[in-house]
């Protein structure tokens, strides 16, 4: 890894964060997205859903602030905001599944140059299950996938998934703490890429082939 | 219509080889003494409907775990090690459905609906040896309903006719397999008279609830 | 009409609510099934659903009792008791199509000896339109017809329904102010009659053939 | 987030032919102050989807009325006789729906469903010149999603974020219409600030609501 992992983070999450609008609903999923919340700029309001049936979800609930009834996704206690509400799960995926929720924002096992995603699970090794992650893939308007640029060393983009897809061509963009890739009809897009690292690094960790474009430009993450 | 018993008397509903849905999304929102209850019991072969197998010590976990499963059909077995490892010897039959399909399913069945159209699914492994339904040029996998022998729901407040309130996040499956299985069991956080409860607050009206127990606070 | 229509109604809406068992949950159509609410007998509770989005209806509001927030399918106020409670149409007609509606009864312009209803259309001349009654009729674990048994003296029993259907094959009992008549495969059975009319009196009002079980009971409308 | 406007503010969003959803059960539930305004700038050809066309002088009854709709999707139009005036002579276009299919093809829209699978008018003619699917030997009709431009909704107590609670049977489509249009006006009864609701009488999450208004008590 070219970058250390704590930072690779938040360099990630920090620029999720600037994909997002005053007033969208956001769903992100659990792990490295929910870093995501800590760098919302101060100048929006994000809405965020947990799809185990609430929105306006707030941060994690410490001591008193604890209410065993209200957990995140992950089964965390958290707090709700003076706007928030609740719903049954029939709701909460109507909400995502309707187009409702305008940007979810998930980890990737792998993810290709075509906007598959894949991951919910590893053959024979991990059956997590996929969750609410097919619906919200397949529903949010946009899907912004928020991963490390590799695993062990190893790429995570490819010109195809080798895995088994949690939906077929539904990502949107792909923000790594190496470079911001869109996905379009002609393959990746290396929009954005961070000034630490050159063209040629980020292409050698990459499996697919990234197009780049005239005005690609460094990652902002402050 | 006093819907009110003791765990005693809802210990003769649970039989061997039972279909039962059970409220909760890791762990929160269980009937955790209706999970007890079972456990005591040790019913067998049950196929379970939940939205995951929650964790080895919490709720329908405590069910694998105990090996009174046989077949689950849920989302997410992730947080629960011993699901995968029954499922890899062979001795549990795990059945992986997408969530908002999972619980749009189990509404289809409570409903009397034919099944739901959802693109959820298209081009996956959820989608193998299904029906797909063009509407509109676009495909739809067509999903069949879901219902239960017995479902085990997990109210906040609760009156004398069933009539249920839920709290916070612990609503999620609650409400909707309330309305999909022969006989409904609520766990009560607190049980008031009747009339007791703002009719605004009622989620699940009692016409949906059998039989009423008292669980912890 | 043999029996005047206003206490024809009364034998109808009294012999109706005999059907009834306790603890069941039972829509009633507008117009003469309402009348039914009045002769529950006291030894039972019954729960009525008004199919706008309620279970435990009352009777109709009068003076301070009016909430102009609570009315039947008919748009009159009514009363709830304690045990009721309001939803949304999703859920009143989930209630109703997922058969958790024990007994619905509606009133018919034709009925026959197959079970098929028609009570929602008379083409060119009349289109009120189906409202709740074909999702009530499809759902309801059973189906009573209650109806007077002529219009202007002409049989509204036939073999075979001439006006478009409400629901097919879904009837199971007929009670007019002249018998009972149960839907078998055979065809119509007529179960139990009004003590001051003769079998031959009855038939003549009815198109479809009547069955006469050899234990034919008379009526008990008291 | 501030979702409160004035009436005025609302009026530029109309626009003549229109697909507008409005709340209501022969008026009880419907937004009488946002009909009087789509009244007043008289707004034509309007697609009209509502349970029914209420009475003449009541309710979406009074769109009817006034020549402002061009067809109209509902379940009843038996109460207000100028619907079927009007359809009789050929200006107003009339689809009738059962009740509980077309609730449930409006939350299909609102749901992203890509139709709804009922037995409702099955040997009808309902089902004329619509697909029929077989699950588990039964017939069930595929009746198709329905969504709107805007959806008018009646509200009791709704707070600036558009969050929404609901009063007795006043309730019936308002919920589900409130999750199928582009654009979602609710008139309140009463408006309060946010944080102001019990969050267990939230019905309608403001999350689908884009305007509030004030209407009458």
């Amino acid at each position: 890894m070219i970058i250390e992992e704590g930072k690779a983070k938040e360099i990630i999450a920090k620029r999720v964060a600037k994909e997002l609008k005053d007033g969208q609903l956001v769903n992100l999923g659990i792990g490295l997205p929910t870093l995501v919340a800590n760098y919302i700029p101060k100048d929006i309001n994000v809405i965020f859903q947990s799809e185990n049936g609430m929105v306006g979800m707030g941060n994690l609930a410490r001591g008193e602030e604890v209410d065993t009834n209200v957990t995140n996704a992950g089964g965390q206690y958290v707090t709700v905001l003076p706007e928030g509400s609740f719903f049954d799960s029939c709701m909460s995926f109507g909400i995502i599944r309707g187009g409702h929720v305008d940007v979810t924002v998930l980890g990737a096992l792998e993810v290709d140059e075509k906007g598959n995603l894949a991951n919910w699970i590893i053959p024979g090794k991990l059956v997590p299950g996929m969750g609410g992650a097919m619906d919200l893939v397949t529903g949010a308007k946009k899907v912004i996938v928020a991963m490390l640029h590799t695993s062990k060393g190893r790429p995570k983009i490819f010109t195809r998934c080798n895995l088994p897809l949690t939906a077929k061509e539904k990502v949107d963009l792909i923000i790594t703490e190496l470079g911001v890739m869109k996905v379009t009809e002609d393959g990746l897009v290396l929009n954005e890429i961070n000034k630490d690292v050159t063209i040629d690094q980020i292409q050698s960790l990459t499996q697919a082939k990234l197009i780049i474009p005239d005005d690609i430009k460094f990652m902002e993450v402050e | 219509m006093n819907k009110i018993r003791s765990i005693d008397e809802i210990r003769k509903i649970l039989k061997d080889d039972m279909t039962i849905m059970v409220g909760g999304f890791l762990g929160c929102g269980t009937p955790e003494k209706l999970i007890d209850l079972i456990i005591e019991e040790n019913i067998k072969n049950i196929t379970l409907i939940a939205n995951d197998t929650s964790f080895i010590d919490k709720g329908v976990g405590r069910l694998i775990v105990n090996n009174q499963v046989k077949k689950v059909i849920a989302s997410h077995i992730g947080t629960n090690p011993c699901t995968g490892k029954l499922m890899n010897e062979g001795v549990l039959d795990v059945e992986l459905c997408p969530q908002g399909t999972l619980i749009e399913r189990i509404r289809a069945g409570g409903y009397g609906l034919g099944g739901i159209l959802t693109q959820t699914g298209i081009g996956t492994k959820v989608a193998q040896g299904k029906e797909k339904i063009i509407i509109d040029e676009k495909e739809y996998l067509l999903e069949l309903p879901l219902k239960a022998d017995l479902a085990l729901v997990k109210g906040h407040i609760v009156d004398e006719f069933g009539n249920v309130t839920y709290k916070g996040t612990a609503r999620n499956f609650n409400p909707i397999i309330a309305t999909a299985a022969d006989i409904v069991v609520v766990e009560a956080e607190k049980i008031v008279k009747v009339g007791d409860i703002d009719k605004e607050l009622i989620v699940t009206p009692g016409v949906f609830v059998d039989y009423v127990v008292k669980g912890g606070e």
